[in-house]
């Protein structure tokens, strides 16, 4: 359908090689008001997340008496896509909110919580293909940053085929004119949380693809837990000033 | 169900599951028995009704004209709606699609138009202009577990039963759907180191983690998608594809073919 | 506004006389999940009834201290018509959910079950004059199999005036280009639960057509009665047998 | 009013009515008193502000320009809204129309529809592409019981005084509404053996069947709709009949002719 | 913008001068189900009020234990204004029931009626500039016809700036082609609780808008005090009738 | 926060008020630190993050084709609106704009429109038939307070730094929007008899009263709002107003000029 070349002399349209990962950055503790909250870029994308809870559920009936219920909001800001989408959820985001719940909420300890709720707020700034990785892995720093306990993070990238390759963290043109998406997100332990494709793979590039995606889970997973140590050292550098005191 | 009954239930499946059964007797990759009528709504131009085992799901297709997506000015279009209605299960609701129907008919949405089924380039009116729709309904009538895999086999069975009405809007003469594939759905659910196809009503109420795999007819994989507050190993993912392929091309040959 | 003619020789254009119902098919118990259900042909419509209940009122403060309150959804699906209609309740369907559930009403015996609910659920696969009709025969059906305790069955039917004549259960062609439509639903002593009419009638053709309605109706509860009867002795058979092992 | 108030007050009806009596004195197929003001709302095409007893109904008739339907491409269109604004009432409530705003809006269009009342071959502009839209709508202030005969007779009463504002558009000269009928619709309910017309609030509170019966000027019957949770008898429907035609023929001559 | 001329020899194109408020017509008690209710004319402006409470909250999260919360919905029928608008609220009906109903609250002994609410429904019927302002003026007495206690009447109206002159009342024509619209609400003790403006003015222009708007005010509050005493010495005269007996 | 919390806080706040001093130490008059960083958002063809203390409010412009008013045929077209997305506060809840935010959106789409901030007359493509429409879409991030000031001012700061993308459309060169004016948005809420300038969440608290005025560059009165459930005095607003322009252009001068 497409005469583009994306990948050429193993170089892709923006630089990058078949298993690099675009420039991450990642902040923790953005908002005041949210209990948790994480900024991050992968690339052209801009996500925030915040966290907000464990906290009463409106409506009562939604209650679980054994458990903290976990809401997802997967948000995109009207302006953060080339046309301008009409503000409120579409079709997409629903599907989107469902998944990245079903990320996260394996890690989450809701027995903790009986009878409360824990909520995730995505928004999406700028899209570039990616937003819902780019959603979890903010959510799953924010979901720490708010002092959830968690059996362990969540990282979160796609792998993609492009001009017949396997390739790690489609940017949008490849996603577009690409043959196949495939975003998941795993444990550190390599348990998968997130497993969606599109597309047409076979079942040894499916292979390659979970191989690579994993791959560059780890790089993100090692980002994520650096951005909470700096922040929590942070923290502690405050306490150690504050006992100087 | 009552949370006692259910639990009482959960235990017997577990059990029976450590010692190898399924409540009903299949072996852990087998379905249900399948059943697909075709062309029974006679005011739709193509229409499945699909029963695997007591799980019934009625898909209608409508194909009128209508525009065309700025980025595709010279291909047909495929809409797919899923109605969770409150006939089929105690837990639906009335109203508006909530993310369960979204989901599942995104999914089948997913696996019709990856896969190319349907030959949109034969599908144009008028370049630019006038395209024809296709609107494929899925009407939920009896949840039994699966609903993914029974509404996936009924949409691309509806599909390849098809009509495009052209004379209705003189338009030329009616001619069958075009469709050049034959996309299968095959769910499994995780159950500690066991994995079960097919799962029914009390089989998915204790499961943690589904994964459905879409395959073409060449054995390419053209979508998936795991649901569910659960996780699954590579292991396991690599297990159910496998599965799932064997099981697709069974379906296929079986029931459309 | 019409040249066509629809009765030729005292015999419609399906070959029906002007006292005749189109062919009925009934089905009880065909849904696993509902507590009780019925699907129902009549003619070229196709519809499926469901009940649930009672059970729990949600929310709360739609609960009746002495009695049970009824819902009644009628639905069509998108693909049950020509033209694709748009799926979700539109003006016509809550009009007909409210008369549909006033036809049942008189005859449930609500006050056994205070506090709670009962639904029915319609869903009409294939329309083609005479839904609302259809969908109360098998909606009554389906109330008896989900073992609701009431005073009677509910029969319905429509008579219509079609070339000036009055004809009963009148189908698609002849409810467009007719010039009236009554639709009623009778208990078996000849109470009368439901009745709307549009269109053009004199007095004494609205009764001719009352009358004519009212033997369609009698005709279909025979129907009715005998699906229950079978399905009945089909459980005492099994009974039986099972009182035999 | 709390429930209690309301058991006593229907004991007291129904004691009433056994001794052939209504709370307010009328006989039993007696409307309450019947105030009509027209084209009070100078914005609006056509306007009525009825009062029947202390029921009070505002309907407004607007006339613009719009697409015809497409199997009737040479012919104006009626559109027919009700609000229940829960200014009339304790019970109603903001939001968009409920089921009971929905009948009400649906029978009122019925009878202003299967009369004929409006020449509808009249508002014709341009065959098939654009035709006069008649918006009638119809506004509770005070429902003090039998709002659907006060819609109804609110409807045709303004209708009869709409000017259809062709100038406003540049479509020629203003010209009234053509009406050709006079469509009267009469309710009554049920008690027992009894049928009352023109029930109150507090008639309608304890009846359980409602039947509306709309007529045109030469007598014929155009629309009937019963409503509520019970049931009437076969003679009770005729005898409604026959006295609603009268009542008709009543209200018709001493209001609107 | 325009070249339409609005003040001609200090005259106003409806022959007011540039401080008279148009004709008013106020009926109170006009409403049977209502608790307290008003009609008033404003000019071409036609609007009823209707008070309904205190009365209970649902759904009761919404209850406050300490005070009666107000709703104000402001609505416009679809016929009031010269094109047909869609039925049910707009954005600009929802700002205008929120600033309404805080320009009334502050006079409402809201501390009374714990968990209750006070409903106050504004109807236009006929709308022609002004619109807010007379509902407020009429809610305002439908309160007291309600005998909510509240510490003082509220009496609003608006100035406007037409040809560079600051005007009071502006009628439909001077707000469309006006240079400014300064709606304001007072209690008889000057106390403001509306104040909007749109438009262009100097400070010097403003104090005099206030100052105009004020004086309107004024003799709106003379208006409302004395439908409501002869409603009320009419009530007066009955049970004195009613003794008499 | 819990009510009792709230209530120490507030007594906490009013003592500090009644020395003549904030929480932060700020004089009554002054504002918290502002952060304007523009042209973020690449997709959006302008946008400002603004900080206002801890206040964070995005704003983006999006700028499309499409059709006029009828009533102002060949001038451009301004849609605001605004997201209390639930991120931003714990009160804030998912839906559509609430009373809250549709006031917001409509006291910042006052002061753009008023000021005459942009030149409409310059974004007429086909007179009568395609103007140029301008998105103003207010993203609430994180609700320290005064988010109405933070929020027209992010909306200005947007417009002044956006382009029109007509080269993406197929209309020529883009160009820079033509703003002519700034309008500045300042907030105020009373004590008793303080008034306090850009009010912080604590602050928005436990004040009954707030106005907000709007200047052009020129000291000109574009826009004013009352809001909330209390009243201010005429001495208030006056001397409200006049602070407020003295703000107002030392906000300008300082950060967007």
């Amino acid at each position: 359908m497409d005469e583009r070349v994306f990948i050429k002399d193993g170089i892709r349209l923006d630089g990058r090689r078949f298993d690099e990962l675009r420039p991450i950055k990642m902040e923790v503790g953005v908002l005041k008001r949210a209990d948790g909250s994480c900024y991050m870029e992968m690339g052209d994308n801009k996500v925030i997340a915040a966290v907000y809870g464990p906290r009463e559920v409106h409506p009562r009936h939604l209650q679980e008496v054994n458990r903290a219920i976990i809401r997802y909001r997967y948000n995109m800001a009207s302006f953060s896509v080339e046309e301008r989408r009409r503000p409120g959820p579409d079709r997409r985001s629903y599907e989107l909110s469902k998944v990245s719940r079903e990320a996260l909420e394996p890690v989450i300890l809701t027995s903790y919580f009986p009878k409360s709720v824990i909520d995730i707020f995505v928004e999406v700034l700028q899209a570039d293909a990616g937003t819902r990785t780019a959603g979890i892995n903010a959510a799953s720093v924010a979901l720490a940053d708010a002092g959830i306990p968690m059996r362990s993070l969540v990282s979160s990238c796609a792998a993609g085929k492009v001009d017949g390759q396997i390739v790690l963290d489609p940017m949008k043109d490849e996603d577009n004119f690409g043959q196949a998406d495939m975003p998941i997100a795993i444990t550190p332990t390599g348990e998968i949380t997130l497993l969606q494709m599109d597309g047409m793979m076979t079942r040894d590039e499916f292979r390659q693809a979970i191989e690579l995606a994993k791959k560059g889970c780890q790089e993100i997973y090692r980002i994520q837990r650096k951005v909470l140590i700096d922040r929590y050292s942070q923290f502690e550098d405050l306490q150690d000033e504050g006992s100087r005191r | 169900m009552s949370s006692v009954i259910s639990e009482i239930r959960k235990d017997y499946l577990y059990n029976l599951l450590l010692r190898g059964e399924r409540a009903d007797g299949r072996s852990f990759t087998q379905y249900r028995p399948i059943e697909i009528e075709r062309n029974i709504i006679k005011k739709a131009e193509g229409s499945a009704l699909v029963r695997l085992g007591k799980t019934q799901v009625m898909v209608g297709i409508k194909i009128q004209p209508g525009e065309p997506f700025p980025d595709a000015p010279n291909r047909g279009v495929i809409v797919t709606n899923a109605e969770l209605v409150p006939l089929a299960s105690p837990i639906f609701e009335p109203g508006p699609p909530n993310e369960y129907g979204i989901e599942l008919a995104r999914v089948v949405d997913r696996g019709v138009r990856e896969s190319g089924a349907v030959d949109l380039d034969a599908l144009c009116i008028v370049p630019g202009e006038k395209v024809w729709v296709i609107f494929i309904d899925i009407h939920i009538l009896d949840d039994c577990g699966n609903i993914m895999d029974a509404s996936s086999l009924g949409a691309i069975a509806a599909l390849l039963g098809s009509t495009v009405p052209a004379s209705r809007f003189g338009l030329g003469d009616d001619f069958q759907l075009p469709v050049r594939d034959i996309p299968i759905a095959t769910t499994a659910v995780e159950f500690g180191d066991v994995v079960l196809f097919d799962p029914d009503i009390d089989e998915e109420a204790i499961a943690d983690a589904k994964l459905t795999v879409i395959t073409k007819a060449d054995g390419t994989i053209c979508g998936m998608q795991k649901s569910g507050p659960g996780m699954l190993s590579e292991e396991q993912v690599y297990r159910i594809v496998d599965i799932a392929c064997e099981n697709a091309k069974e379906i296929r040959e079986k029931f459309l073919e």
